[in-house]
């Protein structure tokens, strides 16, 4: 592990928001996906 | 030669059915999905603990991790963007449309990751958040750019007209960005800074990890284009089959 | 000319309209196109002036000189070709009657003497009246008068006698048998029964069970 | 010059005139956006002579851009722009004229307003020149690429409000020159004539390629 020196709040930032925001990301498409296709289940012809 | 072009245009076709499609999607997914995280977990330990600290840099070159592939991503987004739009317009293909909505969405996430990780990395090395660079700038254009054609399609409420129109705010972006980059670069506006990241003075063993990340963000985004267009293609569905459903509901009571 | 629809299919959204249309129009032919509202007259109307793209099938014109052969003229002349009376009557509100001819007659390129258009639709004492100030009988008049101002074969009449009186009524009727033994051709969508000899009708009706697929 | 165009371009000046409002808009809102910067930054006339040509050209695509959303928007209200669809005209040259006729009656008599709008920023009247021509020759290709934007935002209810965040990010080849030229002449800190030989680039530019995306859109519209 090489050290981070004294910009470390800037790398933690960095790395922070991207990995949340790519999380947030994949949490947003898979609840999308789920919901539509249930939505779609709901309302398609039951014959 | 010609069976690989065949190969390739039959695979388009195939995909073009938005059911197979979804067969297609169904099966894939998982795999891009563990593949990518398999990958960004590689990329960040070697990137952390195999890498010795790069010394022109200083140790928040790091970051570059994170906001290359970012940035790579972001203007390839908008490559897909492109050519769903250009698709659309010329084949009237509704997929390509959903193509082109779903890339529109998650490539202006890539594209604010680029920025907001471009500016932390800027601090330390500039001195400040915002530095008006070349690179910074055309990026923000980019983002204006995606903005506007997520704004535009949200704005109509025809969906088949929503998508054909911001198809074509999508093609002439495509024509001028270059155009405004090339403006911003000629007027000297921008401050000449040390030449960066893609120049090749990055040492050689970040470029293995760096590699590596770019890969994996480039299977992450394909996978959360798929999902995305997954669900947008059962979302149109759904509104199909109510609206069925309520006319069929009128028919019934104007015959009773 | 000749009109030829083959095999039309017309969607709006998830709903389609219009499915597997096909007729033709031969010189003084004529068509009524009835049925309630929303089923698609103005649909298929449109479509013809060129402001739809079917999803399936084609609109094509012939010339009638060889009957035999498919001789089809590509969608782009089509619209020289034709005359288009919509909901809207097309004219600026802020610009006078005399203006709005004008206009139109450059924009055809007419060679008709404005004149004489204004006599016809008795617009004569209107000329320097701005048009927003003129009733919704005078206006729908101002906007039957580019018939007059250039010849072309093919009439799209939607609801052409809305907001009229029975004098213009008879006028419009006039004009349009008189474009029908010249050997012109006119589509025509209306509620009420006009003097016209209609030598074809499609009656659009709703089927209970109308289609409605996403397109996706 | 064919007749139809003539025509459309005749009646859209006409209009302009007789419905007036659009262009003492546009006037009055680059006074008032000009008063506002001394302002708001002081009354430093040293810098605002400094930032003179960087305020006057974001004012001028500011107040071009407030007139921009009525490019199609009446005619395509009253119908008259799906019976232009069926002229001898190709739609394309429509847009064209209807561009041109916007820069004729916003983009021309703006630009003449410039000097005026310099002599609050502490310009000497023997700057008005090249900051006029400057003006001229960069405004054809933000009438151009606006009524591309207009013809986007046809169908919108609201679509004035998109209008500039569309449009804005295509006019910035336009800004960067136009400022260029204008900073090079005043301040002999560069070459000008290059500057304003690529603004006229730009904006011949604009009028050829503009009107074809925004036919594309103007026939989506009438869908």
């Amino acid at each position: 592990m090489q050290s981070l020196g004294p910009y470390s709040n800037f790398i933690i930032a960095a790395y922070a928001i991207s990995i949340f925001t790519l999380i947030g990301l994949v949490i947003w498409v898979h609840k999308s996906e789920a919901h539509h296709k249930k939505m779609l289940s709901l309302f398609s012809e039951k014959d | 030669m010609k069976t690989l072009i065949e190969r390739i245009n039959n695979t388009i076709n195939h995909l073009a059915n938005p059911s197979k499609f979804l067969k297609f999607s169904q099966i894939v997914l998982p795999w891009l999905g563990a593949l990518s995280l398999i990958g960004i977990c590689t990329g960040l330990y070697w990137a952390f603990f195999k890498t010795p600290p790069e010394e022109e840099m200083g140790a928040t070159a790091i970051i570059m991790f994170v906001h290359v592939p970012a940035a790579l991503i972001s203007q390839m987004g908008y490559v897909l963007v492109a050519i769903s739009s250009f698709g659309l317009l010329v084949w009237r293909h509704p997929i390509a449309d959903v193509s082109a909505k779903s890339a529109a969405i998650i490539g202006a996430v890539f594209t604010f990751l680029c920025l907001v990780t471009g500016s932390i990395w800027g601090r330390p090395d500039w001195g400040t958040y915002w530095q008006w660079d070349l690179r910074m700038t055309s990026v923000l254009v980019l983002f204006l750019l995606y903005i506007g054609l997520i704004t535009l399609r949200g704005a109509i409420d025809d969906e088949g007209q929503a998508g054909k129109i911001t198809a074509i705010l999508a093609l002439t972006g495509v024509i001028l960005l270059p155009i405004i980059k090339w403006s911003v670069e000629w007027s000297q506006f921008t401050l000449h800074q040390p030449a960066g990241i893609m120049r090749g003075q990055v040492s050689t063993e970040f470029l293995i990890p760096l590699f590596i990340m770019i890969i994996s963000y480039a299977i992450l985004f394909t996978y959360l284009h798929m999902k995305a267009m997954r669900a947008e293609i059962f979302r149109r569905r759904t509104i199909a089959q109510q609206q069925r459903q309520a006319h069929q509901a009128t028919q019934i009571q104007e015959t009773n | 000319m000749e009109l030829r629809v083959k095999n039309l299919h017309l969607r709006r959204g998830n709903r389609l309209l219009i499915k597997d249309l096909s007729f033709k129009l031969r010189p003084g032919e004529s068509l009524q196109l009835s049925g309630p509202n929303g089923v698609g007259k103005t649909t298929l109307i449109r479509a013809i002036a060129g402001f739809i793209t079917p999803n399936k099938g084609h609109i094509a014109t012939a010339k009638v000189t060889h009957p035999e052969q498919e001789q089809s003229v590509d969608d782009q002349l089509l619209h020289e070709k034709i005359h288009y009376i919509g909901h809207k009557n097309g004219i600026r509100t802020s610009l006078t009657v005399l203006e709005n001819l004008e206009f139109w007659a450059n924009f055809y390129t007419s060679k008709t003497p404005l004149g004489k258009i204004a006599q016809k639709y008795s617009l004569k004492n209107l000329l320097h009246i701005p048009a927003g100030y003129l009733s919704q009988g005078q206006k729908r008049r101002l906007g039957l008068s580019r018939l007059s101002m250039s010849k072309r074969p093919l009439w799209l009449l939607d609801e052409p006698t809305v907001s009229l009186d029975q004098i213009s009524v008879k006028l419009i009727v006039d004009e349009a048998n008189q474009h029908l033994q010249n050997g012109g051709l006119l589509i025509a969508a209306t509620h009420i029964p006009l003097e016209i000899p209609f030598t074809q009708s499609i009656k659009l009706s709703q089927p209970i069970d109308q289609e409605w697929e996403a397109l996706i | 010059m064919s007749s139809p165009f003539y025509a459309l371009l005749k009646r859209d000046i006409l209009l302009s005139i007789k419905e007036g409002g659009t262009l003492g808009i546009a006037l009055g809102f680059s006074l008032i956006v000009v008063t506002l910067i001394p302002l708001s930054i002081g009354p430093d006339l040293n810098l605002l002579n400094q930032i003179a040509p960087g305020v006057l050209w974001v004012t001028l695509l500011l107040s071009l851009l407030l007139s921009l959303d009525r490019v199609f928007l009446t005619d395509y209200e009253e119908g008259t722009l799906e019976l232009m669809l069926h002229g001898s005209m190709p739609l394309e040259w429509v847009a064209f004229a209807k561009a041109l006729a916007h820069w004729l009656t916003v983009g021309v008599p703006l630009s003449l307003m410039t000097p005026a709008l310099g002599l609050l920023m502490n310009l000497s009247p023997n700057q008005f020149g090249i900051l006029t021509l400057a003006a001229l020759i960069g405004t054809p290709a933000l009438s151009f690429l606006g009524a591309l934007g207009a013809g986007l935002t046809l169908g919108l209810k609201r679509g004035g409000l998109l209008l500039p965040l569309l449009i804005l990010p295509f006019f910035i080849p336009t800004l960067m020159f136009g400022v260029s030229t204008t900073t090079g002449y005043l301040f002999a800190s560069g070459n000008y004539e290059n500057s304003l030989a690529l603004l006229a680039a730009i904006s011949l530019t604009s009028m050829v390629l503009a009107p074809f995306p925004t036919a594309w859109a103007l026939r989506f519209n009438l869908n």
